[in-house]
């Protein structure tokens, strides 16, 4: 019994269709349209294997997910596979042993030859070993721009921070919202780094999250950035949304003139049938360093004692990565796939532009993957009082912040 | 016992305590009753616009919605949203709506229901007439676990429950139900026991009962409005839940309001306030229900449970 | 034989002592009144022969068995209670055979026990109602049903009579005297009205601060007192006190001077010392026969309250508060001065220090 | 004999005992045991999981250095003390109106109770949507003819907490009123007929004589506001997410946030010992003199 088993799991994995039908629970908070739908392409892609996949989505991301999963994992009772943002979240369940090891998938798969970038598996490497399953690269510096908006103003569309800051007053006048941002932390720390990256650049960015160097992050080149922050805090401050979609769907109704957020913000204006330089204009790095991210989301697959199980992880790893399922996930999801070795001809106007800068090698780690989650939500707290309480001077905010930075773990 | 707080007499009071004890309105048309009745229609007008909200969003489609007052009545009265609410709402890849933890919901309710209530009537039934040695200090223990919020449990309950090899099956969550339900239960019972004439209990005793039989004939018989409000508190309580029931339960027992969660949460693209209040409305209907029905013996149980200290 | 017999028995909860060392005896068929105001301790010794409260320490025996910690179904007792503890949701016959059913007593006979009770008390047209539906007495009644049909040789009365109205109590007072005649088996009975008390008792104990102050048949109780308490407790209203001296065999209180020849001394003889004379109102005689009595006084009437049977005549002598009870007939006014006599043989003398007979 | 041996302590009421077990299981394993341990790992620095490296101090300090913990505690005093002031006031008041003898009694009541039937997620969601100034309330005002009109309490940081209240007493006042109407009715009638021979103004005999009769009412309304105050969560989560900014956090969602998102255990354990802590300052002389003094025979 045991061989046969053993046999069905490599024919699994490398025939990717398998006799033994295992029900795996996949824990996600993809729920939003786009997310849902390219939710739907890994899970047909694992049907298709021959198991069957028992979504477990939990509306609310990380906030709700989380405690679920961790709860789970350490009660002994986990689910299948779970999403995390790579990063620094699952070390600790990496290091307790309740993460399965993937890379005997990882070495029979040739992960190390196409993942690109290569620093997407090192985010799932711990001590040699490969734990999780990066399956997209998303970007967080985007400015995405409603062309309607500014017809509506009588404004050409811009393209740089600079025009768009700019346009503001025009945009007001025209009764219109300048710059959409949701009311929930993450997305004002998010607006922050990206501003940083964009008006700072990379050196100073990589010096104040990777090496948290506090003098620098009470710098002067940093005093620019939360100087730019505050002219989007003022752009900002009638947005009265708390969801990212839903401002991002001002943007899409041309209530707003443009939106910080990242590329899965290109999912909604798709599924709104809107399309790339003929709705919407999407700025990398803001239009003005052509820089981007390269964060992500990834698949932690909990230790399971069931052995059927435990193989039908390795198949939907795998499945996970293959450059089919990539292209329809990454697609949908507007998020760019992990591996250079697909065909990208179906990338609209936008994901081109990502996957230039990605071919460029213009990339520069993710906060989450710099910082730890407590490091993290520190500086979201910062931010989420920043962007609404005009109150709080620039340079209170900049001094927190470099407290922050001092402290980093 | 003094005559006037002797329970026994009091019952005879409150047997008909339901009618007012307050002073007697002269006319029917004072300016008085005016002043009375202007108070309370306005106040239940202010109780009932969040109600009224969500009644007409959702029987309203979103084009309207967009257009319109949130307080305005609906042109086209649509069930859609109920419809979609109920069997269509997606989360993620499932798009069965609420029915999907209905059954979960009223499968974690009633054992939780019927648990709590007899462990917590049996507790308080031992602390008002068994008294023994520290019963005083783990009640105190108890009524302090009623401040703790729940979140700071989470965790080790967690371990608790695995240790038990409890976690992620309907019994353990039916067991934190219990144990969070506890305390506030436990007070309302012992408060009520504590309030049956003590005689009672000796007569009981003399006549040869023991502890169970005392409490099975003597006091459960006597008993119906405090467990009316045990029963109200829980079900509100335990159908409500939804930070319980998604931690330590699988997808498969998921109750309702996980559903309900999922599709308040999740955009898809724009908000449909009309599913999202009608799928509100159809997780709160059985919680109304209850009270709506009950709420007379509510207040009689609670003038049993909650008055006396 | 003796029926109930309790040694040494202390309670205490905290640091407050309700019973200190407390012995008694019951003999069978007696019935024993335990009497006292409230808080002395004798529901709480009742209690503790029931088996409802665990005494600190001491012994309680029953028909000879220590049943000290037996539970109380066990000591074969029953027990009648002031609010008559009927089981609101059992008709009467529920509430009579409850405990017969948990001591799995076989059907007919729990209705032969039914019947007999139902027809001593003459409850039988109520034993398909439920408590709510009878009257105080009905009730009261059913509740010494309910201790009847347990076929035990101990009753235990907690104050059975206070809950009802003055004409019921009387009424029901004399079913129970009857009841005992009839049944001949012991009764104790806890209650604070010294009518029932006189009226039932073949004894009383008159309890005070968890200790007996005196126990005796209730002539013994009325007529010689065994200390100032028991002397002021009982009688209503109650006794006169005089402050005084024994000196040989008088009495001296200022000008007045009472033989004590035919007086019963406590010790046999008397003893010079400070002593309380005692003399109850009803004792005091008015009237032509004032002429006889060896010592004579005048006071004042203060009030008057005329009573139908009798009536209470509220005077001084000399400072001291002294009721005068007299005929009913007895016409006095306020103002009026009265001519007294006392006689010595009715009289009680207490130590005054002691507070003991003398 | 049976009855020559006394019971050996743990026999007594063995049987109670034994039925009591569930209830000194949850005390002590539950609810002691777990507050224990939260107690001990609030003094390590556990990330994650938990980890028994200690670090002393070093959460606390962190604790109250930290901005949003200090703002969690002072709009938990704000809206705690007002809560529980108003929903008392206006439960009471409510519930003396209803005490009236007036008709529909039971329409009225229903209609203020049934707002406690609904969870605290439904409430926050629907009053977020009433205060939304976009389509809710000022809207509407503004649509009236008062183009300058300003109601927006969640997003505006200086009164959102405001704003979470007029939730919460909508949601919560229904069963205070409902507890202290079963109070008004515990009071004899001849109370009543005795102000009034005495000519004792009705709200002064509310105030001087019924209210002061009712102790036992406040005190078990007082147990069940607090307890929902202390553990205010939900509602915060649903109707402001806690923002704008930091402007609505409230302890429990800091300790809530610190060990699921920021996954920092130990300072998570940290906030919930200080929580713990002011709920023992505030319960135990409470429970001593409910309990404590008196002894029941």
């Amino acid at each position: 019994m045991h061989t046969t088993c053993k046999a069905l799991f490599v024919s699994a994995v490398i025939g990717a269709s398998s006799a033994s039908a295992a029900e795996l629970e996949v824990t996600h908070w993809w729920t939003s349209g786009g997310e849902a739908a390219a939710v739907a392409e890994l899970a047909s892609a694992f049907n298709a294997t021959g198991n069957t996949w028992v979504d477990g989505a939990i509306a609310g991301s990380g906030s709700t997910a989380r405690p679920i999963m961790i709860s789970r994992i350490t009660g002994g009772d986990p689910m299948a596979a779970t999403q995390f943002n790579h990063g620094r979240q699952a070390e600790e369940l990496v290091e307790a042993g309740l993460m399965r090891d993937l890379t005997d998938i990882a070495e029979a798969e040739g992960w190390k030859d196409v993942v690109h970038p290569i620093s997407l598996l090192d985010a799932c490497t711990i001590d040699g070993r490969i734990y999780c399953a990066p399956v997209n690269i998303h970007s967080w510096q985007w400015l995405w721009l409603s062309h309607k908006a500014f017809e509506d103003a009588g404004i050409p569309v811009p393209t740089n921070w600079d025009d768009y800051v700019k346009a503001a007053p025009a945009l007001e006048a025209a009764g219109k919202i300048p710059l959409a941002m949701g009311q929930q932390s993450w997305q004002s720390a998010g607006a922050f780094s990206v501003l940083m990256v964009a008006i700072a650049g990379k050196e100073i960015y990589e010096q104040v999250y990777a090496d948290h160097d506090a003098e620098v992050a009470a710098g002067p080149d940093i005093a620019r950035v939360f100087k730019a922050a505050d002219d989007a805090r003022k752009m900002s401050k009638d947005t009265k949304v708390q969801d990212w979609n839903q401002a991002t769907n001002m943007v899409i109704t041309g209530q707003a003139g443009g939106q910080i957020m990242g590329d899965w913000a290109q999912g909604e204006f798709q599924i709104a049938g809107q399309v790339a330089g003929e709705d919407y204009t999407c700025l990398p790095g803001l239009g003005v360093n052509q820089i981007i991210s390269t964060s992500g989301d990834a698949f932690y697959f909990p230790v399971m004692d069931n052995e059927e199980q435990s193989e039908a992880q390795g198949v939907l790893a795998a499945t996970m990565l293959k450059p089919d399922t990539q292209v329809a996930f990454n697609l949908k999801k507007g998020s760019l796939p992990v591996r250079s070795d697909v065909n990208q001809e179906a990338a609209n106007d936008c994901m081109r532009k990502g996957l230039e800068i990605l071919a460029a090698g213009n990339t520069i780690p993710d906060t989450n993957q710099l910082v730890s989650p407590d490091t993290n939500s520190q500086i979201e707290d910062l931010f989420s009082e920043f962007f609404n309480d005009s109150s709080i001077t620039v340079e209170d905010a900049q001094s927190r912040f470099a407290d922050i930075v001092a402290d980093a773990d | 016992m003094s005559d006037s707080t002797n329970p026994m007499a009091r019952r005879d009071h409150t047997h008909d305590s339901v009618e007012p004890d307050g002073p007697r309105p002269r006319h029917r048309l004072s300016g008085r009753n005016i002043m009375i009745y202007g108070t309370l229609i306005m106040i239940s007008l202010y109780y009932l616009l969040p109600l009224y909200v969500m009644v007409v969003t959702s029987l309203k489609g979103m084009p309207e919605i967009r257009l319109g007052s949130i307080f305005a009545p609906p042109v086209d009265i649509t069930f859609e949203p109920w419809v979609k609410a109920w069997s269509g709402a997606c989360t993620g890849l499932n798009c069965d709506g609420l029915s999907r933890g209905f059954w979960n919901s009223v499968q974690i309710l009633v054992p939780s229901t019927l648990l709590s209530i007899a462990i917590a009537s049996v507790n308080g039934y031992a602390l008002a007439n068994w008294r023994f040695r520290g019963a005083d200090v783990f009640f105190t223990i108890l009524i302090i676990g009623a401040f703790i919020p729940y979140q700071v449990m989470i965790y080790p309950i967690v371990i608790l429950l695995r240790e038990m090899g409890l976690y992620g099956s309907l019994s353990g969550l039916v067991l934190v139900h219990t144990v969070f339900g506890m305390p506030i239960l436990t007070l309302l019972f012992r408060n009520y026991f504590t309030s049956v004439p003590v005689e009672l209990f000796k007569a009981a005793r003399v006549d040869g009962a023991g502890f169970w039989r005392i409490y099975l004939s003597i006091m459960l018989p006597m008993s119906l409005p405090i467990f009316v409000v045990a029963m109200i508190l829980q079900v509100t309580g335990i159908w409500n839940d939804f930070l319980f029931g998604v931690i330590y339960t699988r997808p498969e027992n998921y109750p309702m309001t996980v559903q309900l969660n999922n599709i308040v949460n999740s955009v898809q693209g724009v908000k449909e306030y009309n599913v999202n209040m009608a799928a509100t409305l159809l997780t709160g209907a059985v919680p109304l229900l209850v009270y709506f029905v009950s709420g007379k013996l509510f207040v009689r149980g609670i003038a049993a449970g909650a008055v006396k200290g | 034989m003796n029926s109930v017999e309790i040694k040494h028995l202390d309670l205490q909860f905290a640091s407050i002592k309700v019973l200190q060392n407390l012995n008694l005896t019951v003999s069978k068929g007696e019935f024993l009144v335990l009497l006292g105001s409230s808080g002395c301790g004798k529901s709480t010794l009742l209690n503790c022969i029931a088996g409802l409260l665990e005494p600190t320490s001491g012994q309680i025996h029953i028909h000879g068995r220590n049943v000290t910690w037996d539970e109380p179904s066990e000591r074969g007792i029953g027990m009648v209670f002031q609010s008559y503890a009927l089981y609101p949701q059992m008709t009467v016959e529920g509430n009579l055979t409850f405990g017969l059913r948990n001591a799995k007593v076989p059907k007919d006979e729990i209705a032969r026990r039914v019947e007999r009770a139902a027809e001593v008390l003459q409850i039988k047209p109520l034993l398909k109602r439920k408590p709510a539906a009878l009257s105080g007495g009905q009730r009261q009644r059913v509740a010494i049903g309910r201790a009847l049909v347990r076929d035990v040789d101990v009753f235990l009365f907690d104050e059975p009579l206070s809950n009802l109205d003055a004409k019921l109590r009387a009424d029901l007072r004399v079913e129970i005297k009857r009841l005992h005649q009839q049944l001949e088996n012991t009764m104790i009975y806890v209650t604070h009205d010294q009518i029932e008390a006189m009226t039932l008792a073949d004894r009383i104990a008159i309890l005070k601060d968890g200790k007996i102050m005196q126990l005796g048949t209730p002539d013994e109780i009325y007529n010689r007192p065994l200390n100032r308490y028991v002397a002021d407790f009982i009688g209503s209203p109650s006794m006169n006190f005089l402050d005084g001296e024994v000196l040989g065999d008088s009495f001296l209180r200022g000008d007045l001077i009472l033989p004590l020849s035919d007086y019963r001394f406590a010790g046999g003889a008397s003893v010079d010392c400070s002593a309380t004379i005692g003399i109850r109102p009803e004792h005091i005689v008015t009237g032509e026969l004032v002429e006889g009595m060896p010592i004579r006084s005048e006071v004042v009437v203060e009030m008057v309250e005329p009573m139908g049977s009798d009536t209470l005549v509220y005077t001084r002598l000399e400072d001291t508060p002294f009721h005068i009870r007299m005929d009913g007939q007895a016409r006095v006014r306020q103002h009026d001065r009265l001519a007294i006599g006392i006689d010595p043989a009715r009289t009680s003398l207490f130590d005054t220090t002691t507070e003991e007979r003398l | 004999m049976p009855g020559d041996a006394r019971p050996k302590g743990i026999f007594k009421n063995l049987t109670a005992k034994i039925a009591a077990i569930p209830m000194v299981l949850t005390a002590m394993v539950v609810f002691l045991g777990c507050s224990v341990w939260t107690i001990v790992y609030s003094f390590t620095s556990s990330k994650l999981l938990p980890k028994t490296r200690w670090v002393g101090l070093d959460q606390y300090e962190r604790l109250w250095g930290s901005r949003r913990w200090l703002v969690s505690i002072e709009n938990l005093a704000i809206y705690g003390i007002l809560a529980l002031v108003l929903s008392l006031m206006i439960g009471f008041m409510l519930a003396a109106l209803l005490d009236q003898k007036i008709r529909f009694e039971n329409t009225f009541r229903s209609i203020l109770l049934y707002p406690f039937a609904l969870s605290f997620i439904v409430t926050g969601l629907v009053w977020q949507w009433i205060l939304n100034p976009e389509f809710g309330v000022q809207n509407i005002v503004r649509a009236m003819g008062f183009e300058n009109f300003i109601f927006d309490p969640l997003y505006n940081a200086d009164i959102v907490i405001y704003g979470v209240l007029i939730a919460g007493l909508w949601q919560g006042t229904g069963l205070v009123m409902c507890l202290m109407l079963a109070g008004l009715r515990g009071i004899d009638e001849d109370i009543w007929k005795a102000a009034r021979v005495d000519g004792i103004p009705t709200w002064k005999t509310y105030v001087l004589i019924v209210i002061p009769m009712m102790r036992p009412v406040f005190i078990t309304t007082l147990v069940i506001i607090t307890s929902g105050i202390i553990k205010l969560y939900d509602l915060i989560v649903a109707q402001t997410g806690g923002g704008p900014g930091l402007a609505s956090e409230v302890p429990a969602k800091y300790v809530y946030d610190m060990m699921f998102l920021s996954q920092n255990l130990g300072q998570g354990f940290a906030a919930s010992t200080m929580m713990l802590l002011a709920v023992v300052i505030i319960i135990i002389p409470w429970a001593y003199l409910e309990f404590g003094g008196k002894r029941h025979v």
